[in-house]
């Protein structure tokens, strides 16, 4: 009988486009911005299945913001929202030069998605904490964290908060709510959740909010955090970034045969929602409306944010290797800062030399504040930290055996 | 009482004392654990303080992390020390290290216990002591009671402890002391003065060996069920052997064991663990390092086998008073 | 702002019924038999997302065998399949008591779950592999292998197969496609996966079937399995058996906010249905279903086998302690034995006669059989397996570390 | 040719000559893995035969067993060693042990390859050596290659085994041989004699220490980049050191170690891992229990911190030749 079946073969999905392939994404579909609605926040996740399989956008093509979902911010806190991500994007691009001068080892940049984590930022509350990747610096820069501070740390000069213990923008703020940020992938999305389930456990009303990459959803921390906010219905807002990329490998590998990773959220009766995050205005209306329904006691949500890894993934990586040069440009999403300051236009808001204005401001800023931690230090100008600092802190009281081996290394 | 009776009561103990005291883990809640160290702990504390989890070791040492670093004190419970390798990733790379990468930004008090060891024919699933696993990691302490007055007193000091503290019951302990003679009759800790465990907050500090036979021949490391068995070979051979229950292996209490091995001049090291790359040979090197020209012998390292606990030939396994008397006898000949 | 917020709490779920309490299955919603049609092999699993909150039932309670699933087995499989089960459940009696005797040092039963195991293995064919948990031995029953070496196995006696290094249970058969049991949960479920891909990667027509409990779901290698049969559509079928318990835990806990397990295949987009487990029809035609579907390239098949687990974990646990003693009895679903029986009997090919003496048979064979066992040998009565037999097969030659070593044991 | 390409030529030998080798893992397939040891695999054989996977080390590992009781022979990557965590339990309860407790009805010949070690500017998760969390798995094999020969013939030897090999690759050899002399020019593979690589498939066996210094006073055990740190600080210090590079941790070419402490009468171990529980504690007591009689001095180890490995202090944490000569010395004056 085994004779009737044909051979079986492996399936293993492949993107669109190649390096010289004509990058398409007519396989893509965008809802037109205003089309999702907003559900209450108290909303059983089962009624906005639908969610997850759309994008909630706001800003349309003539750059107007549509829809239940619009109206969240005043022009003012637009403006601010713009001028975070020019300074997002500026220090990003001084970094990497820096890195490539041999200023430091390392650089991961955020270009084309700058707006998911400033305009996250400031959808929270004090108190609230984020558990974020190495990709969601703009929850620091929106959320008033010295930049002076961010340079130091990438430098590992004298005044780095980590006492150059971490790779470069590995940073940590329990004051700003930004987790110490690890380099394996996944494992802080579960913490999150742990952490939502103690203050919900404290009878506290903070949240926690998560955060991974496409790729990094098929990490096995993943599932658990998944598992455990299902079950203890934690106060968490847990955001899958999904960028397409994955250093080389596109997100059909991770995302397998479903539709969209939000999708992953329904196997567990977690709200589920996509949004364009390239849109600053979605973002920030749809992490208000999941802070409020973790804070609410309604359980946690699980928002896809759809973006573009426009530049490379690290400082050690070069995309043309596996993708096309041209698929950042023909990615149908946009670029956030242009969008966003494309409404602040429309609306009457803003214009092309503020925004000129304001571009060479925050570069300003970005750079003076780079000659600052320059003079401070740089990686290995023999200046600190010092290596009594890797002794320290590996315990809170240090050890018999470190302190001889400290003695040992003669410091 | 017994080590599971001392055990419940340190957690009763912290939990009273402080409210940041969260325990939790698979069937630690409604039912206190397959082993019952967390009983009545639920009904006393709420359903918020002391909980079932799924079966994710990942999630359960993941959800504490953040949870320490929420404020909390987390206690859980790997339900054996055999499964606790799905959280390894989170003990090794997150809780061990959050201090250090953050500059104590965010902290980890949290304790995970598990019980660990053989002699209950558990086979490779259920008898693993995988304590040089942890001991390889910096960040982490390593603690290993050998009876119910250590447990009790050792567990309140972890869960004092400002960072993460990796607890091994030794499961053939929980009932009774245990010195490898599996075929006369089991003991219990009624009649045992270390089953006399003081009430309240009495702490045993980590990081302190203690000396349970003092001796004269020879020096012997030894932690867990280990020490009975130790004991038991030396009144077995008449070797005059010093026993030390090293009680925390990390940090470890390398003073008591220098000291000990200057006077006796030979050392052996008892572990069940398999023997290559086990905790024993950190031992060895130490006194090694330390005891050189005291050492009037070649340490011995008496150990579980290199191959997986085996069920059928749990005894064949298990380094048993004969095995330990044959090299208490080795190492004064040496 | 956070002040208009309410304290947060922590939701830990709770089973319907503790000791003392009366088991109320009403809020169990359970189709009527022959209420799920049965779709073609090769449907899109996005098509019968129902499946996965439905149950797929064929016999109803006057015994009549309904509906789409019905029909795939002739009278005599149907008697075949009687006998499996009844064996598997005088098996589980005898060895049962032998571990109270102390001939063995542990036992893990499956009262209440024998259709599940027996009726699977005869969907498969020569050559598939199973990586089963421990308690579906069932697959070994059914599928011919020797019961005496199964208790040879529980014995740890001198022909136990694995040489006395398994606990009880743990059986490896590869020649009855039947993987060596793992003591830990849950790792088992991506090998089967990989073993698919195998198949797929080698032209073969051969699938795999993966086993997991309800509790072990939550593991994280649950997901690592979910996501590699979605992203390479690997030819497996992968099985939960929600037997509403894992040890004390009841299925809340690890099901946490959805509906049903089988709805977690609805992340990945694989193909996930719902099934009586206690209906040996049922149980039989889904898995027939699902491999067909496996073996003709379609993909990965989800199925959650609803079911009870009606004794004690395993011979270390006592129900009691966590569960009413009549929650088995009130079980919606019935007793599977009984249910095939009475099915057999409406259609004039069986009785109650019948019955008695093929039970009669069947414990005579396996006391029997238990007779040959125990005459080689009970674990500790002194005979064998050897001590040598616990340093060999570490490797497939001995290094010399562990001829040593064997040589210092004395063996 | 560099390590990489020898890694790489390795693969193509063995997918060449057996269609059942297969090579998997996080970028591996269209990209040719990030360190590019497969780069040209996947448009060569096929995408069935070598292809990326999801972000899943656990699952890679799982599917590569599932494979191997199917009848294939997986090689797959871990991206780097600091990621091996979440894989540990699939190693540890499954690889390692399928073939005893099956009694070799189902056995698991995988390769997990995976580059190591620092100077790399990597911080704690680019830099670690985690062998010794191997080494206490009975049922591995170990493998550390320091040259490219080396690396192609170990790599070619570790797919012919027929049990689970982890293969760690000092990634900062990956170009060129280093002696820890980190502000002195690179050098690269193309000048080295290590660097000519034999054609085809030939192995260079498991278990079989290679002597790459000979000399009278003082052994040294490395493997690695240790290897070179060691040659330099020899010739630094004028010691006379022997050194010896292990390349096979597990299972270990003791007579080669042996017949050279007889010889010395002294011992270096040297190794980047941290020190407690690392390898070195296992190469010392095996020492100490072999030579004890020969040995004229304490045993040193040279190792990395018990701290996790800093990014800004990566030249105080790294054994470098400074420190490894003063072991020399000092084991001399001993
Ligand atoms: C546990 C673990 N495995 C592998 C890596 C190596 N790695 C670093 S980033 C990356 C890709 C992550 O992709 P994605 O999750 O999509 O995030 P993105 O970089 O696109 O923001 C990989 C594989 C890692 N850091 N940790
Ligand atoms: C990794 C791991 N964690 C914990 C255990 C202990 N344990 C054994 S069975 C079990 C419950 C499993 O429940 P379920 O998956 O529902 O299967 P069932 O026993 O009901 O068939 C637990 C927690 C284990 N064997 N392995
Ligand atoms: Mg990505
Ligand atoms: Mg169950």
């Amino acid at each position: 009988m085994s004779d009737d079946f044909p051979p079986l073969s492996l399936n293993v999905p492949e993107p669109g486009c190649r390096p010289g392939d004509t990058p398409d994404f007519s396989d893509f579909e965008i809802p037109r911005a205003g089309a999702v609605k907003r559900p209450p926040v108290d909303v059983e996740p089962d009624e906005i299945r639908e969610m997850a399989f759309s994008i909630v956008r706001v800003l349309n093509k003539d750059g107007e913001a549509v829809g239940d979902w619009a109206g969240a911010l005043t022009p003012e806190e637009l403006r601010e929202g713009l001028r975070h991500m020019l300074t997002l994007r500026a220090f990003d691009a001084r970094m990497l030069i820096a890195q490539r001068q041999g200023k430091t080892s390392f650089y991961m940049q955020h270009l084309g998605e700058e707006a998911i984590s400033c305009a996250f930022a400031t959808a929270l509350q004090p108190g609230d904490m984020n558990f974020p990747t190495y990709r969601q610096a703009g929850l620091l820069i929106a959320g008033g964290y010295p930049m002076l501070t961010m340079m130091n740390q990438i430098y590992s000069n004298a005044e780095d908060p980590l006492h150059g213990r971490q790779l470069p923008i590995m940073y940590s703020s329990k004051e700003h709510g930004f987790f110490s940020i690890s380099g394996n992938l996944g494992t802080q999305f579960v913490q999150s959740v742990g952490w939502a389930m103690a203050s919900a456990i404290s009878g506290d009303t903070k949240i926690a909010t998560g955060w991974i990459g496409d790729g990094s959803t098929a990490e096995s921390d993943f599932h658990s955090a998944m598992v455990f906010a299902s079950t203890y219905d934690a106060p968490v807002v847990l955001n899958i970034v999904n960028n397409q990329w994955a250093i080389s490998t596109f997100q059909g590998i991770a995302r397998g045969g479903v539709g969209t990773f939000a999708a992953r959220g329904h196997g567990f009766g977690i709200a589920s929602i996509r949004v364009d995050g390239n849109d600053y205005l979605a973002v920030h209306a749809v992490a208000k409306w999941a802070a409020e329904r973790a804070r609410r006691g309604y359980g946690p949500t699980l928002i896809e944010h759809v973006t573009y890894r426009a530049g490379g993934h690290s400082t050690s990586d070069d995309p043309s290797a596996y993708r096309d040069k041209n698929e950042a440009a023909a990615w149908p999403l946009g670029d956030p800062i242009e969008r966003l300051k494309k409404h602040l236009i429309t609306i009457g808001e803003w214009s092309e030399e503020r925004h000129k204005q304001a571009e060479a401001e925050v570069m300003d800023t970005v750079i003076a504040t780079q000659k600052k931690a320059e003079a401070i230090g740089t990686l290995g100008d023999g200046q600190a930290p010092s290596p009594r600092d890797m002794f320290e802190g590996v315990y809170e009281t240090m050890p018999p055996h470190l302190i001889r081996q400290r003695q040992e290394a003669g410091y | 009482m017994t080590m599971i009776e001392a055990i419940r009561e340190a957690h009763d103990v912290a939990m009273a004392a402080d409210d940041r005291v969260v325990v939790f883990g698979e069937d630690v809640g409604f039912f206190g654990g397959v082993f019952r160290c967390t009983a009545g702990l639920q009904a006393k504390y709420g359903k918020s303080r002391c909980f079932d989890t799924p079966i994710n070791e990942s999630g359960i040492v993941g959800t504490a992390i953040g949870m320490a670093a929420y404020g909390l004190k987390p206690v859980i419970e790997i339900q054996f020390a055999d499964y606790v390798y799905p959280a390894y990733d989170q003990i090794v790379s997150e809780a061990a290290r959050l201090r250090h990468r953050s500059n104590a930004d965010f902290t980890c008090p949290i304790v995970i216990r598990m019980p660990t060891g053989g002699g209950i024919f558990g086979g490779q699933t259920h008898s693993q002591s995988p304590e040089a696993l942890f001991t390889h990691v910096s960040g982490l302490k390593v603690v290993v009671p050998s009876n119910p007055r250590d447990a009790k007193g050792l567990l309140l000091a972890s869960i004092e402890d400002p960072d993460p503290v990796i607890f091994l019951e030794p499961k053939r302990l929980y009932n009774g002391p245990f010195d490898g003679y599996h075929d006369r009759p089991v003991t219990s800790w009624k009649k045992h003065p270390k089953g006399e465990v003081p009430e309240g907050n009495e702490i045993v500090p980590l990081g302190k060996a203690s000396i349970t036979r003092e001796g004269s021949d020879v020096t012997v490391l030894a932690y867990g069920t280990m020490v009975y068995v130790a004991e038991a070979a030396a009144e077995a051979t008449g070797v005059d052997a010093e026993v030390i229950d090293l009680r925390t292996l990390l940090p470890l209490d390398l003073d008591t064991i220098t000291a000990s091995v200057e006077k006796t001049g030979r050392c052996v090291i008892v572990h069940e663990a398999t023997r290559t790359s086990g905790f024993g040979a950190e031992l060895m090197c130490l006194v090694q390092e330390s005891c050189f020209y005291h050492l009037e012998a070649p340490m011995i390292r008496v150990t579980g086998w290199d191959t997986p606990y085996p069920h059928a030939q749990e005894w064949e396994y298990f380094p048993g008073p004969a095995r330990v008397g044959e090299a208490l006898k080795k190492v004064m000949e040496g």
